[in-house]
């Protein structure tokens, strides 16, 4: 079933609009610019939200603005995957939006952080609502470019340095995606995402779509050999930034993907020409190598960057793998990771913010200090690893079950080894901070606990909450979501 | 409505909740202790009423949502029996720890921990599914490692991580079992699907190999075992007794459910698979290493509770080759099953109890070197009391609860080497009976050793035992000879878990009818070992055996698991880096190649100019030379049209003499083939180029 | 009230009247500033009026005094011309605004505003053009008008360069007259139309002359329209005249002479003898070097002017390469170039000039910070920056987005990734300047946003490369007509 | 004997090639500004005669209606010249001033000399 609303719009025009308001009043007053920061990501949210009953009967609600850029057209979509990812990111922008009000204030140039962040999220939800491939292209590079200057925030050489490396290849992707729309629209002659796929011709020329697309999302989602931007980038961008970076925007590579593969080029196709052992290839190596260069760093922040590099592995191998049940656990992931390394990210920032230790190193004893945020961390991290009652054991359960179903038993064990790697890089972290000689040391300076701000702990908790509970609850929501998204995607493509 | 089958989350969701209490009230110590304690027993009491319920109401808890796959608890006959035993040793650890534990630091962290690892435990043992089993087994092995580094110092830590590496490797090689079987069967239930594994698209024997490595971690079959010697001596005295007596027989219960449910047929009519039977041989050596290695290395060891914890290695192999007896013989298999189950039992009573009796050593001492102890008896004399018992026992002396057990386990290693007529099998039942002298060996040694002979260390703490451990003590020491004086009873409990299980033995009341326990010969079979194990004591002790540090190349850990690890970690540091470094480097240099080929044409551009300024030189110099040429040409028609009209005045003169070759004119350039339309194009064609050319003449550039 | 049935000439009389009233009201700066700007809104209301009644009633044929042809001057208002008269009077009217109210950098604003009228309507008189040597008067004005609107600027590399300018446009010139004289002498016709109908059967008699005329006149349009690599006089013409100037003569003079090449192509020649000739895949290879070197040339300049005049380069190829293709939906993107070039190139050098005359900072290397003190300014800076590499949303965009289709159609992949390198490359030379004005480290250089009338022209630029951008729809039956006009 | 016939049938057009090349090659390579100026002028006139030549018919008459005369010269050239000579006119003069411009800030005509100039300045 369709129905036309315009409605569908309001998530993605109601940022884009506060972001100028935002402009125009925060001079003003910082407590408005704050309060219509948050409010910006919650109208998202609840704009989204309000479709649910809709969403559930079975109904996309479609608006169509065919006088936008001809010949190709405006579209927007709201279907079962459009909705799932558009609630988690207006949800954890929100929260994060929350997180920033408070850890920002140490910041300088606020004024310039808050109407990019709310540029950034009308940029991601416009890319997550699009009905087709411009006007998703159309909102990636909004997003794109509105992220940078959330990345060089601090604007030190280095932060300029990994500003212009992304910027660089994120036009890059851009291009590349431009070049890919460009070649389907040639060969369909409309570029809307359409369940079943577009009718195209297995051409050389539809090859070349295919891998501008592999190399447009790929940049974004930080798919090795394309990730290089992503370690430089996370670290240097403000907290609440890189978990908005890391948790968020790669996700929307991820989510171009799925639909690319499912409704632009469909499933028969992909099936027939084996583009998706290229794509399964890569997933496993960007799988292995973000979860061992991750062991390896010392600093925070990159060693959670790389984690990121490899938790979207798993988010691609789902892709790949072609599978119901591997795509049940990729879209799955794309809510699991978005809250884990947003949670990740907020707790090291809160303890950047409180203590100033970026090192891995230097974190002995602040489970102590900080039990609220390190228990955070250790939640999420454990979630990471995949301990089952947490939310990334089960997006890696079905993941590795697709992946059973595709054939492929040594992708399983790759899941499993990278598992073990996530294990090897964050449980060093969560002993140093909770155990260990040095840490009844630490704990006999008497600090006050968790001296953070409540705008900080409130959405990090809410986080844990969610990652530690969603699965134990009677209805598990996300899931129900992601399986009605992957069955929509499936069924219309036979 | 309030249906019974509830009962079953009690025992889980109440240490939670315990614990979650015992959190809360970090700031009242004596009111934590009594949560503690209550919430242990009341446990208890839920455990035993399921235990009391199930055998004839077969309790069934399914949350079909929950965590994705669905959680489900149906708790088999074994499972409420080793749940009860589980609560039982729980129970009276906690009683004991609140003691123990009343000096030491961080007594919240340690009461919630062992509560929530409880509260695992006894999920691992009430599951229903693999999942949920899988759900639980990582919760107790997250909740237990704060209780294994509890001391904090860099021993303790160490042993902490090659705990938890091992143990969460142990899970991820477990969970891609189930997987497997998910995949494969369709279903994680713990009921038989060996016919639906068969034919499959996963080789059953890989599952069932899997299966064996991710619980024998936990049952620390050698050679998964290395983290038991690590973390049982560092861990405080209850926590070991829980990782001893509880967590190792998880690992123990779900091989029994792998081999004996999971891996059996549901259709008894079909042809017996030669799955279990292979198995259950492989599993056979395994155990025998396992009670060697475990027996060998426990001898060699100077550290009371090192000694134990390979002690309780050596005697997890014990039951593993009742298990591998049971699953090689198949429908035939009761009696070795029934005494794995009992040996289980025993083992978890005897080994909790041993190494709290040694905490009570430890108290006093604050050692445990058997360097640094002696004459302990004198000291603590009900303690010694107790763990002579408990040793005996051990040993299998007769009217303790050891000996039937292993008596059992004889009469499996019989019946299994006489059933398929497999030769080699022969040799098990005199390797068991040195494993068994070993075990005399080491234990009179650790008797000796804490006991007897004089105290070597350095005094004693003021530590008083108060009266709550000498009556745990007195529990487990009681409970050791109430299962010795009547091991009948205690044997058809065991064979009804048996019978309950999904698998029919057949002839499980015939084959333990047949076991005469009682009888002078399996006395004398008793006492052998024993005096064996007094002589190789003797010249152990004569020779200075065993006194001297552990030599390394007997430790698999420093054979195998760290080269292994340290060289993954190295290829992840260096060569995955290094990759990662070639990518950045790659890209890098992309940038300043691209940057080079802008310079590049840059110095195009220049060239372009300097282009320009050679075509326009060269264009002033083809016109020099035109000029020049056009000179020579113009002689040249001059000269020619000289020659020509010498020739025509010749010829002429020559017509005039000679009319006859007047005809034959030389053919000549002919101007009318050239039309000026062409000359205009040519030129202007020329000047088409010179625009082209010139555009940007030198000055201009 | 005028009679608008006569605007496709009145537009050009109104301009040219209005240029000699000027320096004829002396000194009186009000009135001076009115007219001018008067004349503007004037031609853009009627150039808007004609556009309507052209999509409405097709292709205007008006006889000037009535004469008509062969004999009399007719002016031909097409799609294309309408579309051509409306960018030029729409983005002219801007420009001029600025003129009035920007920077002043002319010594006699009178002399200063004549010329440009006199520009623009030469401007207009030759998109809209019947005959060719009409055509060739009306290049003439405003190849004269161009030079001296560098020229009046007066310091010496202006002189320097509008005489160099002058000596090359000359020669197109000369090339384009020596062309219109082999037609005629191939045809008898002056009127295009009529040369068409002739041609058909005259071609053939005289395929050299006919050659002939075609070079000359590719080269000739070449060199004043700045195709690569008859560029050269290019960067310093447009980056040393006032900033309304080269406003003027980067988004519209040399634009004029590729849509004056293009009528002739298609309303004088047919498209039947321009598709024998090898000049599509001359177009192709020279704005495959245009899209190439301009960019690289531009990433190496220093002074922002001159980096605008390369990126210019550029953009022309852009263009050329939209008719090159010679597909339908690639000489749309060709024609929408026409506009959104001319706006953005505009708004681009409006604002460096209003930079370079807040800051007096002329080279990039020091905007470093500025971008901070000037936030609208480079606002807008941006806007147009982005534009040109091609982000969507903004104008450049579309029209690359229909020539890259275009390619496509014209089964030309190789094209299509060009462009798309061609906007990297773009990007790599726009985005520094951005970059470093908004994030670099201050410079000392003291700085305010300007006033508002000065800023009003570069925001109204801004706000239509967002509106060209997602409301192409607008100019679409125009351009696609446009298309049609070529495709026939 | 034909192709000096056709020659001189055709003579307008080859001089005014000759002529149009000429000034092309002043006004390109010679470094005098006034010599392109020069150079611009003969091209121009080159392009005039052209252009009347065209129109012009052997033994034809002024266009101007009379009695008795048949053949015309074509007029519409003749015309357009005089718009040619016009905008001729107007660019020399804009180039001599442009020239005298020139001169008095860099002191000298000559093309090379003004740009090394133009870059010591620069510099």
């Amino acid at each position: 079933m369709q129905t036309t609303s315009v409605a569908v719009i309001l998530p993605v025009m109601v940022p884009l609009l506060l972001a100028a308001v935002i402009y125009a009043v925060e001079r003003r007053s910082w407590r408005l610019r704050n309060s219509l920061s948050v409010m910006a990501a919650l109208a998202s949210f609840l704009l989204v939200v309000q479709h649910y009953r809709t969403i559930m009967a079975d109904t996309t609600i479609v608006a169509n603005f065919p006088q936008l850029l001809p010949p190709l057209g405006v579209s927007f979509r709201l279907d079962y995957l459009g909705f799932f990812v558009a609630t988690v990111v207006s949800f954890v922008w929100l929260l994060v939006t929350i997180y920033s009000t408070a850890y920002m204030v140490k910041e300088h140039a606020k004024n310039r952080y808050y109407p990019f962040s709310v540029l950034t999220l009308a940029g991601a939800m416009g890319v997550i609502l699009s009905g087709d491939l411009i006007t998703f292209f159309l909102f990636f590079e909004v997003m794109s470019l509105s992220a940078y200057v959330l990345i060089i925030h601090e604007e030190t050489a280095v932060a300029m340095r990994a500003g212009y490396r992304y910027l660089i290849l994120t036009i890059i992707g851009g291009l590349s995606l431009l070049f890919s729309v460009i070649a389907v629209f040639q060969q369909a002659g409309r570029v809307s995402f359409t369940p079943g796929g577009l009718p195209l011709e297995i051409t050389a020329l539809t090859f070349l779509a295919f891998l501008g697309f592999l190399v447009g999302f790929g940049i974004k989602a930080g798919m090795v050999p394309l990730h290089i931007w992503l370690p430089e980038a996370h670290p240097v961008a403000p907290s609440p930034a890189s978990a908005l970076l890391s948790g968020l925007m790669l996700k929307t590579g991820a989510f171009g993907l799925i639909r690319v593969t499912y409704q632009i080029f469909g499933l028969e196709m992909m099936q027939i020409v084996m583009w998706r052992d290229q794509l399964q290839l890569l997933a496993a190596i960007t799988i292995f190598l973000g979860s061992a260069v991750a062991i390896t760093q010392d600093d925070i922040k990159r060693r959670l960057a790389y984690s990121s590099v490899g938790q979207m592995g798993y988010i691609l191998l789902g892709v790949g793998l072609l599978t119901e049940r591997a795509l049940i656990g990729a879209i799955f992931h794309i809510f699991a990771h978005a809250f884990m390394k947003s949670s990740l990210f907020l707790a090291a920032g809160a303890i950047i913010y409180s203590t100033g230790k970026r090192r891995v190193s230097e974190w002995v004893g602040l489970g102590r200090k900080m039990p609220i945020t390190m228990s955070v961390f250790t939640v999420a991290a454990l979630s990471m690893v995949g301990v089952p009652p947490l939310v990334g054991f089960v997006s890696k359960w079905e993941l590795a079950l697709g992946a059973l179903d595709a054939g492929s038993v040594a992708y399983v064990l790759l899941l499993l080894l990278s598992s073990l790697m996530n294990f090897i890089y964050y449980f060093p972290l969560i002993q140093n901070a909770f155990f260990g000689e040095g840490v009844a040391h630490a704990a006999q300076a008497k600090t006050r606990r968790d001296n953070l701000p409540l705008a900080m702990l409130a959405p990090m908790v809410a986080l844990a909450a969610v990652i530690l509970l969603i699965d134990l609850l009677p209805y598990n929501f996300a899931l129900e979501l992601a399986e009605r998204a992957t069955y929509s995607l499936f069924t219309t493509a036979r | 409505m309030l249906s019974l089958d509830l009962l079953l989350l009690v025992p889980i969701l109440l240490p939670l909740c315990g614990a979650a209490l015992v959190f809360l009230l970090r700031a009242h110590r004596r009111l934590q202790e009594v949560v503690v304690v209550s919430t242990a027993f009341l446990t208890l009491g839920a455990v035993a009423a399921v235990y009391h319920v199930n055998p004839g109401h077969r309790l069934e808890l399914i949350f079909i949502h929950l965590v994705d796959f669905g959680l489900s608890f149906r708790p088999t006959h074994l499972g409420a029996l080793f749940a009860l035993i589980s609560a039982g040793i729980g129970a009276l650890v906690s009683l004991y720890a609140m003691s123990y534990m009343r000096s030491s630091h961080s007594q919240t962290r340690f009461s919630s921990f062992l509560l929530v690892s409880l509260s695992g435990c006894l999920g691992v043992f009430l599951a229903g599914d693999y999942f949920t089993l899988f759900l639980f087994f990582e919760i107790m092995t997250f909740a237990a490692y704060p209780l294994v580094i509890h001391d904090e110092d860099d021993e303790a830590m160490r042993a902490g991580d090659s705990y938890l590496y091992m143990g969460v490797t142990g899970g991820l090689v477990l969970l891609f079992g189930i997987l497997l079987l998910v995949w494969s069967a369709g279903t994680a239930d713990i009921v038989p699907v060996l016919d639906r594994l068969q034919g499959g698209a996963v080789n059953p024997y890989l599952i069932a190999i899997i299966f064996l490595i991710g619980f024998g971690v936990k049952a620390g079959l050698i050679p998964l075992h290395v983290w038991i010697p690590h973390a049982y001596p560092v861990a405080p005295a209850p926590a070991t007794a829980l990782l001893a007596g509880v967590m190792g027989k998880t690992g123990f219960y779900g091989i029994l459910s792998v081999l004996a449910v999971t891996l059996s047929s549901s259709l008894p009519s079909q042809e017996v698979s030669a799955l279990p039977i292979n198995i259950g041989f492989a599993l056979i050596w395994v155990a025998l290493l396992t009670i060697l290695g475990g027996a060998v290395m426990a001898l060699l060891q100077n550290n009371v509770k090192r000694l134990l914890a390979y002690s309780s290695i050596s005697q997890m192999g014990y039951v593993m080759l009742a298990v591998g007896c049971a699953a090689y013989l198949g429908a035939k298999g009761g009696l070795p099953y029934t005494a794995a189950v009992f040996h289980a039992f025993n083992h978890a009573v005897l080994k909790a109890g041993l190494f709290i009796m040694m905490g009570s050593v430890y108290l006093r001492t604050g050692s445990l070197e058997l360097s640094k102890l002696g004459g302990m008896a004198k000291v603590l004399p009900l303690t010694a009391l107790a763990t002579l018992v408990a040793t005996l026992s051990v040993i299998g002396v007769p009217g303790l609860s050891g000996f039937g057990s292993k008596k059992l386990i004889q009469y499996g290693i019989d019946k299994a080497a006489a059933y398929h007529g497999e030769p080699v099998l022969a040799w098990v039942g005199p390797l068991f009976m040195l494993g068994s002298v070993l075990t005399v060996t080491y234990l009179i040694k650790l008797y000796y050793g804490v006991f007897l002979g004089s105290y070597r260390g350095r005094g004693f703490s003021a530590a008083k035992e108060g009266s709550i451990i000498p009556a745990v003590l007195a529990a487990f020491a009681g409970g050791i000879v109430a299962i010795g004086l009547f091991p009948e009873r205690v044997i058809n409990m065991m064979a009804r878990s048996a019978t309950a299980t999904a698998v029919d033995f057949g002839m499980m009341a015939e084959q333990l009818g047949a076991v005469k326990l009682w009888t002078a010969s399996s006395y004398i079979a008793g006492v052998i070992p024993v005096a064996l194990g007094v002589v190789v004591f003797l010249a152990a002790r004569r020779y200075r055996f065993g006194t001297g540090p552990v030599p390394c190349w007997l430790s698999v850990e420093a054979l195998l698991y760290r080269p292994v690890t340290q060289g993954f970690l190295r290829f992840c540091c260096n060569y995955v880096t290094r990759v990662e470094g070639g990518l950045c480097d790659l890209y890098d240099r992309g940038g300043s190649v691209s940057h080079s080929v802008f310079r590049r044409v840059k110095k195009f551009d220049d060239m372009l100019g300097e282009g320009y300024e050679t075509a326009q030189r060269t264009t002033s110099l083809v016109v020099e030379q035109a000029r020049g040429l056009e000179q020579g040409l113009g002689q040249a028609y001059d000269s020619v049209g000289q020659a020509a009209e010498d020739i025509t005045r010749r010829i002429r003169n020559e017509a005039a003499g000679d009319n006859g070759a007047a005809g034959q004119r030389p053919e000549m350039w002919n101007p009318q083939n050239v039309t000026l339309g062409s000359l205009v194009v040519a030129a202007v064609m020329l000047m088409v180029l010179l625009v082209l050319y010139t555009v940007g003449s030198r000055i201009w550039q | 009230m005028l009679n608008l049935g006569h605007a496709p000439v009145l537009i050009v009389v109104v301009l040219l009247l209005a240029a000699f009233i000027i320096p004829l009201l002396g000194k009186r700066q009000g009135v001076v500033n009115a007219v001018f700007l008067g004349a503007g809104a004037a031609a853009f209301i009627m150039s808007l009026s004609m556009t309507m009644r052209v999509l409405a009633e097709g292709t205007l044929h008006y006889p000037v005094g009535g004469w008509a042809a062969p004999y009399g001057i007719v002016v031909l208002v097409d799609v294309f011309a309408a579309y051509s008269s409306l960018v030029l009077a729409m983005v002219a009217l801007i420009i001029s605004w600025f003129a009035v109210y920007g920077p002043r950098e002319v010594r006699h604003n009178g002399v200063y505003f004549t010329l440009i009228l006199l520009l623009t309507a030469a401007m207009q008189g030759m998109v809209m053009a019947g005959d060719l040597f009409n055509l060739f008067v009306f290049i003439e004005i405003s190849s004269l008008a161009a030079i001296a609107i560098i020229a009046i600027k007066g310091t010496k590399e202006s002189v320097e360069a509008s005489f160099r300018y002058l000596v090359l446009s000359a020669l197109g010139s000369g090339g384009v007259l020596f062309s219109i004289a082999l037609i005629f002498m191939i045809t008898g016709h002056l009127n295009m139309e009529y040369i068409r109908t002739t041609l058909i059967v005259t071609a053939e008699q005289y395929p050299l002359n006919l050659l002939t005329s075609i070079g000359l006149m590719v080269v000739g349009f070449g060199v004043k329209a700045a195709l690569f690599p008859m560029h050269v006089w290019l960067p310093d013409a447009h980056s040393n005249a006032p900033t309304a100037s080269s406003a003027l003569l980067s988004g519209l003079v040399v634009k004029v002479y590729i849509i004056a090449l293009m009528r002739i192509a298609y309303l004088a020649l047919g498209l039947e003898i321009f598709a024998l000739l090898p000049i599509r895949h001359l177009f192709l290879a020279l704005s495959t070097g245009a899209l190439m070197v301009g960019s690289v040339f531009a990433m190496v300049q220093d002074n922002a002017k001159r980096l605008l005049a390369f990126s210019t380069v550029t953009q022309v190829g852009y263009i050329f390469l939209g008719f090159g293709l010679f597909s339908p939906r690639a000489i749309e993107g060709g024609v929408l170039h026409i506009l959104n070039h001319a706006v953005m190139k505009s708004l681009l050098f409006l604002a460096a000039g209003v930079i370079i005359h807040q800051t007096g900072i002329k080279k990039l290397s020091q905007f470093n910070g500025l971008g901070r003190k000037m936030p609208l300014t480079f606002a807008a800076f941006t806007v147009g920056a982005m534009s040109m590499v091609g982000i969507p949303g903004t104008a450049g965009f579309i029209s690359k987005l229909y020539i890259a289709l275009g390619a496509l159609d014209a089964d030309m992949l190789v094209f299509a990734v060009l462009i798309l390198v061609s906007s990297l490359l773009n990007a790599a030379y726009y985005f520094p300047i951005i970059i470093s004005a908004f994030f670099g480290k201050d410079s000392e250089k003291e700085a305010v946003e300007p006033r508002l009338a000065m800023l009003a022209p570069i925001l109204v630029l801004a706000l239509m490369v967002f509106f060209f951008g997602l409301f192409p729809s607008l100019m679409v039956p125009l351009v696609q007509q446009t298309a049609l006009l070529f495709v026939r | 004997m034909v192709i000096i016939e056709r020659l001189y049938m055709n003579i307008y057009y080859l001089v005014a090639v000759i002529l149009f090349i000429i000034g092309f090659h002043t006004m390109l390579t010679h470094n005098n500004l006034l010599k392109k100026i020069m150079g611009m002028n003969i091209m121009d006139t080159s392009l005039f005669l052209f252009f009347v030549a065209i129109g012009y018919i052997h033994g034809g008459q002024a266009p101007i209606l009379r009695e008795g005369v048949m053949q015309y010269v074509n007029p519409v050239p003749s015309a357009l010249i005089l718009t040619g000579i016009v905008i001729s006119v107007s660019f020399t003069a804009f180039a001599l001033a442009l020239v005298v411009l020139l001169h008095k800030q860099y002191g000298t005509l000559d093309a090379d000399k003004i740009i090394a100039l133009r870059s010591k300045r620069h510099a």
